[in-house]
């Protein structure tokens, strides 16, 4: 059966496999297991993708229909209440979630479209009323904090402190920890896979001087990939794993790109 | 005070504030219980929208943020160019809609159902504010707990999560009879 | 367009714009001559005068403006005064404390202590008028030393500080040793 939609637009295995079961007209609840996991190897065997993470994804899913298919055809497992289990069950459920959220999504689309009807106003304080400062009301400012509360507060901060000082080890001498700056890594190796276009990956360790390093290194690469500027790939088993710069990114954005901004946000969200 | 003039205090608050305000500031500002601030809030309501005026007043989660009506947009739109469209690609609207139906939800139990990984989508609504953090999960890694916001309300026109339209057995029962009888070919397995 | 949409219109523009806008945009939203829209418009704004409204229209040099009404000040200021109550955090609580008992103080004095840095502390309690700047220290980088004001003494009560409750160098050597004991106890010797 030639499948002419190209790969690209599917959001994943999920959705690909949704697609060719509403292709074929066929009730969710009763997935003709053999012809769509054939349909399904069908499409992947098209899939001339690179990108090593979204091809296991669909390649998690095609295992997941032979082994569905595999269980149809041995005999029945039954359930402690004697009823058959069907091994469609759990992807049967997880297409129908799928299915639901999508009409849901298109349902939150009509309203976002009505809604946008909607204008609100920006806020026009009077000046007056905006730089007006009310009096402090101390009262509720301190709370039930008295002069003994305040003498409280003072211990319990001054004996937390020796807390941290702990008798034992604060006779130890200085251990030095080794700093690696992460940051500093991260320049460094974007600068170099820019420079050289392709790397390979036992090229950049080769740099690192200690295991942390090492470490540090994969880490960086492993962001990179996840941010979108590289992409790598290795020729067979055992091969060096090549490191691509993408080509569509400019020089701007590949030196720029900042990585592990999320946890950045994170810290500064739960600070005061 | 009379009862008039609180409304009219509520008016005059509701506009200069433009953004949302809250039902216990309301109440504090008038001197009420919230009881009667939003008995009062609600007559007002009533009056704006039975009368041909052009704004009306909203519920957002027990705020209110004052607004126009939505058949005034066609006069509105060249004026003020303002426009609170969202425009989301379908990823991320099925990423947000499983948000809203399974609050709070982990970037795990997005994964699970959307079948693929969903950091961009995610970050897209933070950006948005469509989505915030409500906390973390109790559990190994102390995953993010995402729920939607008061954005996401006034985006989508309700006052409230229990506005969200619902999806009913009734529905699931009808998109399994309509995938039955569309299964006009029987592939014989 | 009916007469009472065009005031809908008018109201819904003036309302989203905020700001002022001149009588031949007006017009031209509602597709009326500039006369017949100042006529409309005076009379919208007649209503909202006599009948207890929180809101009016001002004409500024042929343009006109929404805005509350003068007498809707001081509840507006009771908004800002509502948003105002705060209450002084643990941590700001706890800088407070050592500036009291260890003045004067700097910055890095209080973080040695508290372990954390305390500038978001130590600027509240400035805002408050709770401590002060006392001068600075003669040390590389002339850091400022704080103390507390006489608004302190007032919220505690005392006349001075030599009437803060002391504690003796009895109890300083308890907490040393209390905190030994534990310390010898998580490590299980």
């Amino acid at each position: 059966m030639a499948l002419s939609v190209k790969l690209d637009a599917f959001e994943g295995p999920l959705d690909l496999l949704l697609h060719l079961i509403e292709k074929n007209k066929i009730d969710i609840y009763d997935i003709p297991i053999v012809l769509i996991t054939e349909q399904y190897l069908d499409y992947i065997k098209q899939m001339e993708t690179a990108d090593m993470n979204v091809a296991s994804e669909f390649l998690l899913m095609a295992a997941t229909l032979l082994d569905i298919k595999c269980k149809m055809l041995l005999p029945a497992e039954v359930t402690e209440d004697g009823e058959e289990i069907d091994p469609r069950e759990e992807l049967v459920e997880q297409l129908l979630q799928m299915k639901m959220y999508k009409a849901m999504a298109m349902e939150l689309k009509d309203m976002s479209m009505d809604a946008a009807r909607v204008i609100y106003k920006k806020p026009t304080i009077p000046e007056e009323v905006a730089k007006y400062k009310p009096p402090v009301d101390y009262d509720t400012l301190l709370g039930d904090v008295n002069l003994t509360k305040l003498n409280m507060i003072f211990r319990e901060t001054l004996k937390r402190r020796e807390d941290k000082v702990d008798p034992i080890r604060s006779t130890f001498g200085n251990i030095e920890k080794e700093e690696i700056d992460l940051d500093a890594k991260t320049e460094y190796i974007k600068q170099y896979i820019w420079r050289e276009k392709r790397v390979g990956f036992t090229e950049l360790l080769e740099q690192s001087e200690s295991k942390m390093e090492v470490i540090v290194t994969f880490l960086v690469v492993l962001e990179l990939i996840k941010i979108g500027l590289i992409e790598i790939r290795q020729e067979k088993l055992f091969d060096d794993i090549l490191i691509d710069a993408i080509k569509d990114v400019s020089e701007e954005e590949f030196l720029g790109a900042q990585i592990g901004d999320e946890n950045e946000q994170r810290e500064e969200g739960s600070g005061n | 005070m009379s009862r008039e003039k609180k409304e009219a205090v509520i008016e005059a608050i509701l506009f200069t504030m433009g953004d949302s305000v809250s039902l216990d500031k309301l109440a504090d500002a008038i001197d009420e219980s919230e009881e009667t601030t939003r008995k009062i809030i609600e007559e007002y309501k009533n009056k704006l929208d039975n009368s041909g005026r052009g704004i009306t007043v909203q519920e957002l989660d027990g705020s209110f943020q004052m607004c126009t009506k939505p058949d005034m947009y066609e006069y509105l739109i060249e004026l003020t160019k303002s426009s609170n469209k969202v425009v989301l690609s379908d990823s991320a609207m099925e990423t947000l809609s499983i948000i809203a139906y399974k609050q709070p939800v982990t970037r795990l139990d997005i994964e699970k159902i959307r079948g693929v990984s969903s950091d961009y989508a995610v970050n897209r609504l933070l950006e948005f504010d469509l989505i915030k953090e409500l906390g973390r999960l109790d559990a190994p890694g102390k995953p993010i707990l995402f729920g939607t916001t008061e954005q996401f309300l006034r985006c989508f026109g309700v006052g409230s999560l229990e506005e969200l339209p619902q999806f009913s057995q009734v529905q699931m029962a009808e998109f399994r009879e309509q995938a039955e009888e569309e299964a006009s070919v029987n592939l014989g397995i």
